[in-house]
C-alpha cells in the first residue's frame, strides 16, 4: 500500500451490486487504480464511506477470480453498513487493505477441506472454498456445512447449487427454524447436527470454521468429538475495529489483535485465550 | 554546562527567534502542564509531574487524520507543528521510546512518526519527585539515551548532555561552557540521589510482571475486588504515556458536502470500548476491562514489543478519584496472594 | 425521507435557553435551513405548520395540557429529538421531585396553589412519548446539535458520548475537582459537553446526567470518603438526576 | 357601525415563553381585551430551598436562557449580600462587562431577529436573508460579538461558569480583553449603520402613547445596570431593600400572572424605563443615536422601547470599552484557572436587584448558618410588565377599532407585546389561565 497514510483510503467503486437476503447485499468493487487487491482468503478491507466512516469487512471473493475487482457481503446493521446498502452501482467507496492475516492456503494444501459457516460465517469461507474450487486439483475431498437461523437468510443461493452440484464437494445446509409457509426440504437443527452428516479422516482434514461467537463453543466440541486435532482448525474472529493496523487497540483478544494476528486464528492458539471464545 | 541566567536568555531567545513552536513545563493552578512557552521565566524544570504526558505533541488528544468531499473522496491530512520541547523527565522520554517503536511498528503510523520528527526533545532530570510516582522501581528515573539535550539542575546551572545531532544544533545559539570534573561528578549524583527519593516502591523487579500477571489472570475474585470502585472512566487510560488507543469518528460540515474524519483518544476502561454492532460487548464486566489495562501494561505489550509498558510515572494513580489504580499497590498485593 | 426533512421546534416548561443556543449558531443558521425546511420556531418565526417530519422538543413535561402536546407532536413526527437536559432528563425542573409537591405549591403561590395543574414531579419527554434521540445539556453544546442534525439528515444514529465527563476533562489537561477540595458528578455524568464547567473552572454539576451504566454507588462511598454527608450526596444527585434515577429504578 | 372584531393569537411568536392575545369587540365596544400568560409553573422559589449558596446561582440561571447571565448575578449578589462577601474592584468591572455582553446580545437578537421582521414587513427572519442580506450579516456579526464576549467573561453565553460567589472561577487574559477591545471599537460603524435601517423603517412604529410609570434602578453617576438605588419616574428614589413596598405583586381576575404596581395601576420596566430615568448618563454616542430617532425622555410610547434598545447597545459598547481600559489600567490581578474565593459561610438575608435586558429583576434569598437557602423571592422584569401591556391593550385597542382591520389590529398588538420584549419562560409565578 503506497498511500500518504495508513489512514488515506483509496477511492473505488462499486460495478455491481446483487441483493442476497432482506439484509445482506453483495457488492463487487474495483479500485480507482484499477490494480487488484491482492489478497489471501480470509482477509479483510477497511470499508469507508465519507462522512459517515469505515466498518472492517472479509473480501468475499477468491484471489484466484478472474478481473481486478473484489466483492463484498454485507449485512446492515448500523451506520456505515446501512449506508452502503443506500448506495448505487458506479458510486465511489473508499478503501483501505487487504489487512490482516487470512487462511493460510499453504498449510490447506494437499488436505481434506471441512468448511463450517454460520449466517454471514459463510463471506470469508467463501473466499477460501472458491479458491479451492479454482484449484481443486492442490486440494483433497472437501465438505461444506451451512447454516442459518431461517431459509430467507440464506446467502449465494445459486452458487450454492453449483457447489452442490460439484463432483467431490459435499454440501450440508440447515435452518435453526423454519416458519410456517415457508418451503424448505433440507435438515432443521443448528449447525453442529450436520457434523455427523459428513465422515472426514481426522488425520488428513483440515477444517475452516466461520461464524458468531456462540457457533464456535459447539462446533469445537463436535469437532474434538470426531478427534479433530486442534491445529487443524482455522476460524474467523470478529472484534470492533478502529484502525485495521495494530493501532487503535478495540480488536484485541487479550494479547492478541484480531486485525493483525487475525481475522483467522488456528484454534490451537486461541482455545486457552480466555477472551477469545 | 549552561549558567541559569544564560539558560533563560537562551529559551527566551528561543521563544522569540526560533520559528519552530516552543513549549515547555508552566504552572497550571497548583499543578504542571506541557504549554506554550510564552516567556522563559514561565518554564518550570523543577516540577514533580505533569498531568498529560508529552505525548500530546505527537498524538493529539483528538487530530483529523482524513479530509473528504462527498464528491471528491478521502485526502490524508497530517498537520505538523514543529516543536521544541522543554523538561521532560527520564520516564517520559522512555515512554515515547517505546511510542516510537509501537508506531512505526509493521504499519507506519505517519501521523504519530512525522509530529514526532519534527520535534526536539529537551529532558531534565527530575528535581522534584511525585507522591504517586514509581520511576525508581521501574528503571526509568534516569536514561541515557532517547533525548536530543538532556539538562541536569547542578545548582546555579544546568549540566547539558548532548543526545543527538539535532541536540547538537539547538545549542549553536547558547552560551556553553565545557564542563568540569566537578560538574561531572556533581550530575553523577544527582541521577544516583534521585533513585532514593522514591516513596512508592514495586516490591518485585519489573522484569517479573510479565509471569506474575500471566499467573494472576484467572484470579478473578482478586480483579472483582479491586475494581469494585471502578467508575470505568478512563482517566488511568487517558493521562498514561504509554497507553496508545484510539476511536476515529466523522464529522460533517452542516453544508454536508465535506468534513473531517478525526481521532480522538480512547481508554480500555470504557465501557463501549468493546463493544460491536448488535451490542455484543467482548469486555462487559468492570474487573474485565480493569484487569486487561494491568495486562496490557505488564504483559501484552512485552510480549509483542520486549516492553514494560509502564514507565512508573505514577500519573493513573493520582488521577484516579476511587483510588484504585496504584500500580504499585495491584503489583504489589499480586505479589503477596500469588505467593 | 425524500427531499428536505421538515423540522419544527416546540418547547415545554423550560428556559428557552436551548433554542438560543441555535440561535446562536449565527451564519451557520442559514447553512442549517439550506439542509432541513424550519416550519416551526416559535421563539424567532410567525409561520406555524404542523407537517413535519422532525421534532426538537426543548423543556419538561409538567401538566396534562403539556403531556397532550406532546402526544401531539409524537404523532405529527417521524423522529422526535429531546433539546435540552429539561426535555431529556428533566433536568432542574427535577429538583422538586424529591420535595414535598404541596410544600412546594404553597410557598410559590400561598393559597391560591390549587389554582395550578401541576404534576407532583417534573418529568422528562421520555416519560411520556417515545423519544428517538437527545441532545443533551443545560443548555445543549452548539457542536453537538450541529452533528445531530447532520447524521438525521444523512441517515445516521449520531454519536452521543456513554462515558462519563471525566474523559473530556482529562484531555482538556483539568486539574480534577476532587484535587481541589471541590465535589464534582463527573464521574456518572454523560459526556459530551467537553468538559466545559471543569475547563471553566469550576466543577460537572451533571446536567447532561446519568451514563447508561453508571457506578453510583462506587461514586457515593467517594463522596462521602471526601467528606459529604449522606444527605448532602443525595442533594448532588438530586440537582439534576432526579427524574432519572426514580426511572431507573422504576425498571 | 357594526363591525365585530376577534383576535386570538395563541401562542405568540417571536417572544420567549407562551402568551396569547385575546380580544372580542362588537360594535365598536370591546368585550374582552387580554394578554394572557399560560406558561407551565417551574416553582423555582421552592427548588432553591435546601439548597446550598454554592448552587443558588447555577439553578437560578437557569430560570431565563436568554438571561442567564443577568439571573446567575443578580442571585449571586443576594447570596454575597446575605453573608457579607466583597467583591473585588476588577471583578465587578469584568461583571459590568459581562452584563453589557449580555444586553448587547439580548437586544441585537430582539431587535434584529424578532422586532425587525414586523418593520420589514415579514414573518420572520429568515426570509430577511434573501430581502435584507447586507442588513442581517451586519446584524448577524454584532450578535456574534456580543455572544463571543459574554463567552468570553462567563465560559459561556447562556448558563454562565465563571460567575461564582465572591468573583470569577477564570478570568479572560489580557490578550482576550485587548482583542475584545478592538472587536467593540470596530463595531461602531455596523452599530449606526443597523441604527440608520431601522431608523428608515422607524414611521412603522404604531404612534401610541399612553401616560404611565417607569420603574428602574437609579444612579446619580453612571447608567445603572450592575448597582443602583431603586428608581420611579413618579415615586423617585427608594432603597433595594425596600424592593417589596414598590413592586407590590397582586392578583387580577382577567389575567394569568402576578402583576406589580406602584404609584398607579401598573408601571413599565425595561430599556425604555432605564432611558426615561437616566437619560442623562447615557454614553455620548449613545446620547447622539436617542437624538437621531427623536427619542428624548419622558417618551411615552412603548414601541420605542426598540430604539432605546439600540440606543443602549452603542451605550453598552462605549462603556465596556472604557471598563476595559480601567481594567487594563489597574493591570490583571492573577489568580488561578479554578479559583475559589475563602468564603465565610453564615446566616442571612440578601437582596439582588440587576438590570437585565428586560428590565429590573430582583432576588431575594434567606440562608441558614451552613448557607442553605431557607426562603427565596424573585421578581422578574416580564411580570412587571404584564399590567402595563394590558393597560396598553386596553387603550390601544379602541383607537383602532374605527378604521383598522382586524389583521392591522392583531398586528399591531402583536407588535406591542413584543415591543415589551417579554421573555415570559422566566416568570417565576403565575396564577391559574381561563381559556375563552
Ligand atoms: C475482521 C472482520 C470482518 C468482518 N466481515 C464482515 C463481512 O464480511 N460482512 C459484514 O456484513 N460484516 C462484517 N464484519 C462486521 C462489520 O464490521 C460490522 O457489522 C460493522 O463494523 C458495523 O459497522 P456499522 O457502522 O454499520 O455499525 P455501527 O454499529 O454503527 O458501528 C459503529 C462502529 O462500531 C464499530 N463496530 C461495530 N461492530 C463492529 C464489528 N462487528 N466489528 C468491528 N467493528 C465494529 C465500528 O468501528 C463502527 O464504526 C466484520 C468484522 C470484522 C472485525
Ligand atoms: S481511573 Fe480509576 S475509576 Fe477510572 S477507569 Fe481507571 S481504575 Fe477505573
Ligand atoms: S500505567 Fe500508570 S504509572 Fe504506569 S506509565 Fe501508565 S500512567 Fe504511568
Ligand atoms: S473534575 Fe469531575 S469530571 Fe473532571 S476528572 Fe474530576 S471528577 Fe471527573
Amino acid at each position: 500500500m503506497n498511500r500518504h497514510s495508513i489512514y488515506e483510503p483509496e477511492n473505488a467503486k462499486i460495478l455491481n451490486i446483487r441483493e442476497q437476503t432482506e439484509k445482506e447485499k453483495l457488492f463487487e468493487i474495483e479500485l480507482e487504480s484499477g490494480e487488484p487487491l491482492d489478497h489471501d482468503p480470509g482477509q479483510f478491507v477497511e470499508l469507508s464511506i465519507a462522512g459517515v466512516g469505515e466498518a472492517p469487512i472479509s473480501i468475499t471473493s477468491s484471489p484466484t477470480k478472474e478481473g481486478a475487482s473484489f466483492e463484498l457481503c454485507v449485512r446492515a446493521v448500523g451506520n456505515v453498513t446501512n449506508a452502503l446498502h443506500n448506495l448505487k452501482i458506479n458510486d465511489e467507496v473508499g478503501i483501505r487493505g487487504p489487512f490482516g492475516t487470512g487462511f493460510d492456503v499453504e498449510e490447506f494444501k494437499g488436505r481434506d477441506v471441512l468448511f463450517i459457516g454460520g449466517g454471514l460465517g459463510l463471506a470469508p469461507l467463501r473466499s477460501l472454498i472458491n479458491y479451492v474450487i479454482d484449484r481443486r486439483d492442490e486440494f483433497g475431498k472437501t465438505a461444506i456445512l451451512y447454516g442459518c437461523r431461517e431459509p430467507c437468510e440464506i446467502l449465494y443461493e445459486d452458487e450454492l447449487d453449483q457447489w452442490d452440484e460439484m463432483t467431490n464437494m459435499d454440501l450440508h445446509q440447515t435452518v435453526d427454524r423454519c416458519p410456517e409457509g415457508v418451503c424448505w426440504e433440507g435438515n432443521i437443527g443448528v449447525i453442529t447436527t450436520l457434523i455427523p452428516h459428513v465422515d472426514f479422516d481426522p488425520d488428513t482434514t483440515i477444517a475452516a470454521v466461520c461464524g458468531p461467537p456462540i457457533m464456535y463453543r459447539f462446533v469445537m466440541e463436535e469437532l474434538k468429538n470426531r478427534n479433530l486435532p486442534d491445529e487443524q482448525v482455522f476460524l474467523s474472529l470478529e472484534r470492533r475495529m478502529k484502525c485495521g493496523v495494530g493501532k487503535c487497540g478495540h480488536c484485541q483478544i487479550d494479547g492478541l489483535y484480531t486485525c493483525q494476528e487475525g481475522p483467522v486464528f488456528n484454534y490451537a492458539d486461541v482455545k486457552d485465550v480466555e477472551e477469545a471464545l | 554546562m549552561i549558567s541559569k541566567e544564560d539558560f533563560e536568555a537562551f529559551v527566551e531567545r528561543l521563544v522569540k527567534e526560533d520559528h519552530r513552536e516552543v513549549v515547555g513545563v508552566q504552572e497550571k493552578g497548583d499543578k504542571f502542564v506541557f504549554d506554550e512557552l510564552k516567556a522563559a521565566k514561565d518554564l518550570r524544570l523543577d516540577y514533580d509531574v505533569t498531568i498529560l504526558p508529552p505525548k500530546k505533541y505527537f498524538m493529539p488528544q483528538r487530530e483529523t487524520l482524513v479530509k473528504y468531499k462527498v464528491k471528491d473522496g478521502h485526502k490524508a491530512v497530517n498537520e505538523i507543528t514543529p516543536r521544541i520541547i522543554l523538561g521532560i523527565h527520564p520516564y517520559d522520554l522512555e515512554a515515547i521510546r517505546q511510542m516510537d517503536k509501537v508506531f512505526s511498528d509493521t504499519y507506519e503510523d505517519k501521523n504519530y512518526l512525522k509530529k514526532r520528527e519534527a520535534s526536539v526533545l529537551v529532558g531534565v532530570n527530575i528535581e522534584n519527585v511525585s507522591e504517586w510516582c514509581f520511576a525508581g522501581s521501574m528503571g526509568t528515573s534516569t536514561i541515557e539515551e532517547h533525548y536530543d539535550l538532556m539538562l541536569t539542575d547542578i545548582g546555579d546551572k544546568y549540566a547539558i548532555e548532548i543526545g543527538s545531532e539535532k541536540g547538537f544544533e539547538l545549542l549553536d545559539e547558547a552560551d556553553v561552557m565545557e564542563a568540569s570534573e566537578d560538574d561531572i561528578s556533581a550530575v553523577k549524583k544527582k541521577k544516583e540521589g534521585v533513585k532514593e527519593k522514591f516513596e512508592k516502591k514495586l516490591d518485585l523487579p519489573p522484569e517479573e510482571l510479565p509471569i506474575l500477571l500471566e499467573r494472576s489472570y484467572g484470579n478473578t475474585d482478586f480483579w472483582k475486588e479491586h475494581s469494585e470502585k471502578c467508575y470505568s472512566c478512563g482517566s488511568c487510560n487517558l493521562v498514561c504515556p504509554t497507553c496508545y488507543c484510539f476511536d476515529v469518528k466523522d464529522f460533517n460540515e452542516l453544508t454536508l458536502d465535506e468534513g473531517e474524519r478525526i481521532r480522538q483518544w480512547d481508554g480500555c476502561l470504557l465501557e463501549e470500548f468493546a463493544i460491536v454492532a448488535g451490542d455484543e460487548n467482548f469486555r462487559e464486566n468492570r474487573y474485565q476491562r480493569y484487569r486487561h489495562r494491568f495486562m496490557r501494561k505488564g504483559r501484552y505489550i512485552h510480549d509483542r514489543f520486549g516492553d514494560i509498558a509502564c514507565v512508573g510515572c505514577g500519573r493513573c494513580g493520582s488521577h484516579c478519584v476511587p483510588d484504585i489504580a496504584d500500580p504499585t499497590e495491584i503489583y504489589n498485593d499480586l505479589k503477596e496472594v500469588t505467593k | 425521507m425524500s427531499g428536505k426533512p421538515k423540522a419544527a421546534f416546540f418547547d415545554l416548561a423550560g428556559c428557552e435557553g436551548d433554542q438560543l443556543q441555535i440561535a446562536n449558531l449565527e451564519e451557520k443558521v442559514l447553512d442549517l435551513i439550506n439542509i432541513v425546511e424550519v416550519v416551526s420556531f416559535r421563539e424567532i418565526m410567525k409561520e406555524h405548520s404542523d407537517d413535519y417530519d422532525i421534532a426538537f422538543i426543548e423543556g419538561s413535561v409538567t401538566n396534562d395540557h403539556l403531556a397532550e402536546r406532546l402526544e401531539e407532536i409524537r404523532e405529527n413526527a417521524s423522529i422526535v429529538v429531546g433539546l435540552g437536559s429539561c426535555a431529556t432528563i428533566g433536568g432542574i425542573n427535577s429538583i422538586r421531585n424529591s420535595q414535598d409537591h404541596e410544600e412546594v405549591k404553597h410557598r410559590v403561590y400561598g393559597d391560591q396553589a390549587d389554582l395550578f395543574p401541576s404534576w407532583d414531579k417534573a418529568k422528562a419527554i421520555e416519560d411520556v412519548i417515545k423519544v428517538d434521540y437527545h441532545v443533551h445539556g443545560c443548555p445543549i453544546d452548539r457542536d453537538e446539535f450541529i452533528h445531530v442534525v447532520e447524521s438525521l439528515v444523512l441517515g445516521k444514529d449520531p454519536e452521543i458520548p456513554n462515558y462519563p465527563v471525566c474523559v473530556e476533562c482529562k484531555l482538556n489537561e483539568n486539574i480534577c475537582a476532587f484535587e481541589r477540595d471541590e465535589f464534582c458528578v463527573g464521574p456518572v455524568t454523560r459526556a459530551g459537553c467537553d468538559s466545559c464547567c471543569v475547563n471553566e473552572g469550576t466543577i460537572c454539576w451533571g446536567c447532561r446526567g446519568l451514563i447508561d451504566n453508571p457506578n453510583d454507588d462506587a461514586h457515593s462511598d467517594v463522596l462521602e470518603e471526601y467528606g459529604l454527608s449522606a444527605e448532602e450526596v443525595m442533594k448532588k444527585f438530586n440537582l439534576y438526576f432526579g427524574w432519572q434515577q426514580e426511572a431507573r429504578k422504576d425498571e | 357601525m357594526s363591525k365585530e372584531v376577534n383576535v386570538d393569537v395563541e401562542y405568540l411568536t417571536r417572544v420567549e415563553g407562551h402568551g396569547n392575545i385575546v380580544v372580542n369587540a362588537k360594535d365598536g365596544k370591546i368585550e374582552k381585551c387580554e394578554w394572557q400568560v399560560v406558561e407551565a409553573p417551574r416553582f423555582f422559589e421552592s427548588m432553591v430551598v435546601g439548597r446550598s449558596w454554592k448552587e443558588l446561582h447555577h439553578i437560578t440561571s437557569r430560570i431565563c436562557g436568554i438571561c442567564s447571565i443577568g439571573h446567575s448575578l443578580t442571585s449571586l449578589k443576594a447570596t454575597e449580600e446575605a453573608m457579607g462577601i466583597e467583591i473585588s474592584q476588577q471583578d465587578e468591572m469584568l461583571r459590568k462587562l459581562a452584563l453589557h455582553g449580555e444586553n448587547m446580545q439580548s437586544h441585537i437578537l430582539h431587535v434584529g431577529y424578532l422586532a425587525l421582521p414586523d418593520l420589514a414587513g415579514v414573518g420572520s427572519v429568515i426570509p430577511l436573508a434573501s430581502s435584507h442580506p447586507d442588513e442581517l450579516k451586519t446584524v448577524i456579526g454584532l450578535h456574534r460579538l456580543a455572544n463571543d464576549m459574554s463567552k468570553l467573561l462567563c465560559g459561556r453565553t447562556t448558563h454562565p461558569q465563571r460567575l461564582i460567589p465572591g468573583g470569577f472561577s477564570k478570568l479572560p487574559t489580557i490578550e482576550e480583553l485587548e482583542t475584545l477591545k478592538g472587536r467593540l471599537a470596530d463595531s461602531v460603524e455596523d452599530l449606526k449603520a443597523v441604527a440608520s435601517f431601522v431608523k428608515g423603517l422607524a414611521s412603522r412604529f404604531p404612534d401610541f402613547e399612553r401616560e404611565t410609570e417607569f420603574f428602574s434602578l437609579g444612579h446619580d453617576k453612571e447608567y445603572p445596570l450592575y448597582d443602583g438605588k431603586l428608581k420611579s419616574s413618579d415615586t423617585g428614589t427608594a432603597l433595594v431593600e425596600d424592593y417589596l413596598s414598590m413592586t407590590n405583586e397582586y392578583i387580577v381576575p382577567q389575567s394569568t400572572a402576578k402583576y406589580t404596581k406602584n404609584n398607579r395601576e401598573a408601571y413599565m420596566v425595561g430599556a425604555l424605563a432605564r432611558l426615561n430615568n437616566n437619560y442623562d448618563n447615557l454614553s455620548p454616542m449613545a446620547k447622539e443615536v436617542a437624538e437621531s430617532f427623536g427619542l428624548e425622555p419622558v417618551c411615552h410610547n412603548p414601541y420605542m422601547n426598540n430604539v432605546a434598545q439600540i440606543v443602549e447597545v452603542v451605550h453598552n459598547v462605549e462603556d465596556s470599552i472604557r471598563l476595559i481600559d480601567l481594567v487594563l489600567d489597574m493591570g490583571l490581578e492573577e489568580q488561578s484557572p479554578y479559583h475559589q474565593p475563602d468564603i465565610d459561610v453564615r446566616a442571612g438575608r440578601g437582596i439582588g436587584a440587576i438590570e437585565v435586558p428586560r428590565g429590573i429583576l430582583f432576588h431575594d434569598y434567606t440562608y441558614d448558618d451552613d448557607g442553605i437557602c431557607t426562603e427565596a423571592n424573585a421578581i422578574i422584569p416580564t411580570n412587571q410588565n404584564h399590567g402595563n401591556i394590558q393597560y396598553d391593550m386596553e387603550s390601544l385597542v379602541p383607537q383602532m377599532l374605527a378604521d383598522k382591520t382586524e389583521k392591522e389590529i392583531e398586528l399591531a398588538l402583536e407588535m406591542l407585546v413584543r415591543a415589551y420584549d417579554p421573555c415570559i419562560s422566566c416568570s417565576t409565578h403565575y396564577v391559574d389561565v381561563k381559556f375563552v
